[in-house]
């Protein structure tokens, strides 16, 4: 490899839960400003790994670096105070809440009345609108409940969450995987801004061709170890499927 | 004696005694009586409970567990009349002494079982909701409208009295309304409260308890109608004789837990050392209205004045 | 295409089921006033709403472990122990405004033990407050040895008995604590919190919210207004009583989820709440006044909890 | 890839909640027996596991409301109206045997009664069965005007005080209870639906399980064992008391939780329910053996339970 | 449209969910036999369709036509006692049960002991294996709770069991949206196996590339209508995505 600048790094990392190795001694950087896809069959380890890398699940051995550095990242907000914000497989929405709170979970915004945390309605439900109008999502109203939306436009409300509040890294879990046509798009444009914004990417894909569209660079994933690191300019289509069903082998 | 030999006699017998609960300052008195008279006496007294008026099968336990515990006399204070019964079997079988404490166990049915008692130690709640009616009859000139407050349903004893009252006072106070307040203060002051929107010209509150009295006496004074409607309720606990003190219960019917608790030990004792025990030894019951209570108070929990006491001469010395 | 702005606020579900709970109570009390003319008198509702205010308080604070999907099965023992603790330091001397204070400290002190077993060991709820149900109760007894402690204050008796010309001082106590409890949740971060934790805790970890602290401030609240209840009642009784209130535990969670609340958490409804807490205490307060007997008045209350139970399953 | 076959048994992390309360019960008995030669004797070990059974029976029954993510309250009528039951119909002249089938028959009926509006109407269970609890407690009382009546039977007392050899009926009782359900629950179709409706009913719904049915079902059948506990009341009783049994419901309910099952549903232990029933009964005889004051064990028995969930937490 | 043999088919099919029409007078077929296909935008009400053919939902306005005939689905238990299974978008498996159980849910083996529905435990285990041998499928056993599994791992189950059940027809709700490439290829496999055996299938899916592999018709849904209905053959995918946003406009 050559001497890639890696935003955040995993050294043999592993994560067992009772008998199941999940993660298998994994190593693997994400290069800062670059979009990575992290690609791998069902079970692979790839959630896991995002779980690992925003603090939900504490490795059960291994290392992380950020910039370099070992961090210890012991709960989702050590990985938000570095800037990273994350569109997990479950989309993470509390379904009794609205639309903007949801967008705004945990990062309200307050009214300028010291100490008591009372919360500016109008304007994160204005900001909502506009955040969603901006990303082309179809919901009936940002003042409705999540709970019974369609599973696209959960999905859209995830990534857009991601998407604002991300300042150095937004890592996407599937992130198109229930998004029509026209959503899959926006999303992909979303992608390229982020990182012209130059926000680092990490994304999970089983779409391969969107994987060579959006992703700078390609890890894949097998039994909870990555076999293969490659630019997707020096990768095709039929390669990528040797590489993650394990025809085609290379060390990582 | 029940065969028992002269080294256990002089070691004197090991007691237990069973009731309702503690958190009833009534029968946290009975404990306080007897553990105090087995204190006195140099007798080892465990008093144990359930965990509140209508815990049968919790008392029950109790019992089965002390019965297996090398005890020789048991004194017990059912939930109802016949709760105790079948965990007394076993006490029954191995011979070991039985006293019926404060609320009576059906006899049939004991005896169907194969348990009898010793004796019955206790006051006649009947006959305290009697005088509670008698004395009501007094302060009211013989006339007016009254109210009753039961307890908890299906408690015996506030039946026996609700029955007592109702008998001494059968028509001559027209009782308006019959309430459920289930033995609590707070239900007892809310529930007033309601009766005296519906019948403002009550002039008599009749309280199967100490605790609903002192709500009665509560909601009275909170609707300014103190002194208008006279309070008598049943138990004589320490706070009752303060409200009748300050003047705003009327009166409470005592029946001294207490001694109830000293009795039950005395009666232990007797029995223990072979002498024959009296079949039914009733506990004083009194009266406390302003006229006395300074002397209740003065000897509290003792009753204030001397009652015959049928156990006394066979523990004496 | 952008979200649609303009969409008819009544669309807001979950604001419908705040209107369930004040229905039963309008048809409640339209019963009774057709039955007996003293139910629906300026001075038995005002009186009937002052026996309410307890409640209300109580489940107020209920409402707080209930929107972290948990219940609070102590209040049942803290309610006394408050009570107590202020009787107890009344009675030794401590000046009343201290004495208040320490009783209330005394009920958060529980709900923060509570709290903190719930959120930081992660106990269950239902056996963590049972647990501290019986341990409270147990210290409680002891504390006053069982007995009733009378506390005569003619600033307590004030609060219970006066107000603000027609206006008593309890409803302004209950409304106040429904205020703050409704700001609270629904007006700042922390309400946000708090129904985020309820409605999934996964997914409110996920967002950086620190769940544990968020149950334990849940359960401290509830300690918090069961403390200021445990106030009102020695001020309402002259005194406090020591055992156990079962009752008012039931009723404290029976009020909550009459109003609408689910038990599996994430949803609150303040005005459900405290019309829950009233419309428990006027079946009380009406069937005394129309004096049903005593069993027929169990079957009474239990029969029309089903049918507000009822009303609420078939609203809007 | 096909599924790998063979992993090792232990795995099942939903078994593994079956062994705390058996180990809570194992850690209070050897400190009791440290504490006082009387409690680890045959004859008082005999005797706590019959107190035991009645609550293992009601636990029993609890559980598979808890299966259903439901909760069952009016056991606390319930069991006394089955009680009363007996006791009213025995007086009557009634053989016994039908006494005691009308007896449970009666309960069955308000289970159905619940399960009805449960699972057909779809009302919230607590209210629901805190709306039972009430009517059936009411009705009871009415049926024996208040009065405990007497059920002197020398069959009845010889189930509560004999067995086979040193085997005691009640134990047995409580052992084919815990079987049955044991064998319904994890053998049969029946307890497969009702862990889907509980563990997620739409999920259940959608593949075609008569969600109400099983709601139903399963509150028929928390009345049927409660009516059975019932029985096995008046025969340790010598006869019925009408009034309500709070602390059996609130324990019954410990029991299933303590046992490990969660309120949110699809998830039961039969080993635990019945062991936490064994547990809760264990405190207060190996307590009150050692004769601590009952203050003390007020607040013991509430340490214990705190730290017997404390160990259920911390479990493999 | 020619004389098409439908299974199933909606005429004028209305569903409201207060104020938002999630169908809005949809009239759709789906002949017998085939393979359709339907697409369309997020929220444009192919999941509430899917539920309307399955009786979860009583549709609040319209008809339901069974093999020509009128029907009323009082419950997805009517639906399956016409052979129809369904894989739902949110899959419809229980967390706390074993993968067997889930498989078997409501289809039992049961023991040949009258009355008392005693599981043939054994035998469901076995078969269950055999199952998700037969489709490529991953899972660490059988016997674990599906409570952790990942997102295809569970996508997977639900699958098979739709598979293993489905006689006259077999409804897949974004059916490969969280599988790896090689799982998305055995189930599209499975599609045309089960078509081959005469099974009705409907799929839904934004992936207009797996669309074109394996659908014989698609059915384009906008705004809860049927916009448009055509043979996959005679079909651009540009055109269709033309169809889904509305820039191509069509009759039914
Ligand atoms: N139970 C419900 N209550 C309220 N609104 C609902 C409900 N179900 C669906 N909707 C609304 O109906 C519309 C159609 O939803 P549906 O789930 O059918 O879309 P879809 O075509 O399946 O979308 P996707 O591709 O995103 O899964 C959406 O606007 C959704 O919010
Ligand atoms: N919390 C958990 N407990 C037990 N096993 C788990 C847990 N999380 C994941 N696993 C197991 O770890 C393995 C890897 O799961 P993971 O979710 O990381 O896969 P994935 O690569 O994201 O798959 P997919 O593409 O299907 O989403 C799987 O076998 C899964 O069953
Ligand atoms: O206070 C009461 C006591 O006097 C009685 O004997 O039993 C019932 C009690 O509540
Ligand atoms: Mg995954
Ligand atoms: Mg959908």
């Amino acid at each position: 490899m050559t001497e890639t600048k890696y935003l955040i790094e995993a050294r043999d990392l592993v994560k067992s839960f009772d008998a199941v190795r999940a993660l298998d001694g994994l190593t693997a950087g994400f290069a800062e400003g670059e979009v990575t896809a992290i690609v791998g069959d069902n079970g692979a380890g790839k959630s896991t790994l995002v779980r690992c890398l925003t603090g939900v699940h504490p490795p059960t051995e291994g290392q992380l670096l950020f910039r370099g550095e070992p961090i210890r990242l012991a709960s989702p907000q050590a990985a938000r105070d570095l800037g990273i914000e994350t569109v997990y497989q479950d989309l993470g929405l509390i379904d009794d809440l609205a639309v903007w709170q949801n967008l705004f979970l945990n990062r309200e915004l307050l009214r300028p009345i010291p100490l008591l945390g009372v919360l500016d309605r109008p304007r994160m439900i204005r900001e909502s609108r506009d955040i969603l109008g901006g990303l082309d999502v179809n919901v009936p109203s940002v003042r409705t409940t999540v709970r019974r939306m369609s599973g696209g436009q959960r999905q859209s409300i995830a990534i857009a969450r991601a998407v604002t509040w991300g300042k150095s890294m937004v890592i996407m879990d599937e992130p198109t995987a229930a998004l029509g046509v026209r959503e899959t798009a926006a999303v992909e444009k979303l992608i390229l801004s982020l990182r012209d914004r130059g926000v680092t990417v990490l994304i999970i894909s089983h779409d391969l061709e969107q994987v060579m569209r959006v992703a700078d660079t390609v890890v894949v994933l097998r039994r909870g170890r990555a076999v293969a690191r490659r630019p997707v300019a020096d990768v095709t289509g039929d390669q990528l499927v040797g590489l993650i069903t394990g025809t085609l082998s290379e060390a990582a | 004696g029940r065969g028992g030999d002269d080294a256990k006699q002089a070691s004197g017998p090991k007691i237990a005694i069973v009731t309702r609960n503690f958190t009833n300052p009534y029968w946290a008195a009975l404990r306080d009586g007897a553990l105090a008279e087995g204190k006195q006496r140099g007798v080892e007294v465990n008093v144990q409970a359930g965990t509140s008026e209508t815990d049968a099968d919790g008392e029950n336990a109790k019992i089965s567990t002390l019965a297996g515990q090398g005890y020789d006399c048991f004194g017990v204070v059912p939930v109802n009349a016949s709760n105790v019964i079948t965990p007394l079997v076993p006490v029954a079988r191995a011979k070991k002494t039985i006293l019926n404490l404060d609320s009576q166990i059906d006899p049939a049915a004991s005896s169907a079982a194969g348990v009898s008692y010793a004796s019955f130690i206790g006051s006649d709640n009947v006959a305290a909701g009697t005088l509670a009616g008698q004395k009501m009859l007094t302060a009211l000139g013989g006339t007016g409208k009254v109210v009753i407050l039961q307890g908890i349903a299906g408690e015996q004893n506030g039946i026996n009295r609700e029955k007592g009252f109702t008998e001494a006072t059968g028509g001559k106070l027209d009782i308006v309304q019959r309430a459920p307040a289930d033995y609590e203060q707070d239900k007892a002051l809310q529930v007033t409260e309601a009766i005296l929107k519906a019948h403002p010209d009550i002039t008599g509150i009749f309280a199967a308890n100490d605790t609903m009295g002192l709500g009665a006496v509560q909601a009275i004074k909170n609707a300014g109608l103190a002194g208008k409607i006279k309070v008598i309720s049943v138990d004589g606990i320490k706070d009752a004789l303060a409200s009748v003190k300050s003047g705003d219960l009327y009166g409470t019917i005592t029946q001294y837990p207490y001694a109830e608790g000293q009795l039950a030990v005395q009666a232990c004792i007797a029995a223990h050392s072979g002498k024959p025990i009296p079949q039914r030894v009733v506990a004083p019951i009194a009266f406390i209205d302003n006229a006395v209570v300074d002397q209740q108070l003065a000897s509290f929990p003792k009753p204030f004045a001397p009652f015959d006491n049928p156990l006394a001469a066979l523990v004496a010395g | 295409m952008t979200a649609t702005a303009a969409r008819p606020r009544s669309f807001d579900l979950a604001r419908a089921a705040d209107y369930a709970a004040p229905g039963a109570l309008v048809v409640v009390w339209v019963a009774f006033f057709i039955a007996t003319p003293h139910f629906l008198t300026l001075s038995n509702i005002g009186d009937l709403l002052v026996a309410s205010s307890i409640l209300a308080v109580l489940a107020l604070g209920q409402q707080f472990a209930v929107v972290v999907a948990g219940i609070d099965l102590s209040v049942g023992a803290n309610l006394p122990w408050a009570a107590a603790l202020l009787g107890a330091t009344a009675t030794a001397g401590v000046p009343l405004g201290l004495a208040i204070l320490i009783a209330i400290a005394g009920s958060v002190v529980v709900g923060l033990v509570n709290g903190f077993l719930v959120g930081y060991l992660k106990m269950t709820d239902f056996i963590v407050t049972l647990g501290s149900l019986s341990v409270v109760s147990g210290i409680t007894l002891l504390l006053t040895e069982g007995n009733t402690v009378a506390v005569s204050s003619s600033f307590l008796q004030a609060i219970a008995l006066d107000g603000i010309g027609p206006v008593r001082w309890f409803w302004l106590i209950a409304l106040a604590a429904a205020v703050l409890v409704w700001f609270t949740l629904f007006r700042t971060r922390a309400g946000t919190h708090l129904l985020a934790v309820g409605g999934g805790s996964d997914a409110a970890l996920g967002s950086g919210i620190p769940v544990r602290r968020v149950r334990l401030a849940a359960y401290a609240a509830s300690g918090l207004l069961c403390g200021v209840a445990g106030v009102m009642l020695v001020a309402r009784n002259g005194g406090a009583d020591p055992s156990l209130q079962t009752n008012y535990l039931l009723s404290s969670i029976a009020a909550v989820v009459l109003g609408g609340s689910s038990l599996f958490g994430g949803k609150a409804s303040v005005v459900g709440s405290v019309t829950g807490a009233v419309l428990l205490t006027s079946l009380v307060n009406g069937f005394t006044i129309i004096g049903i007997s005593q069993y027929f008045q169990t079957i009474a209350v239990g029969a029309v909890v089903l049918l507000a139970a009822l009303l609420a399953r078939f609203r809007k």
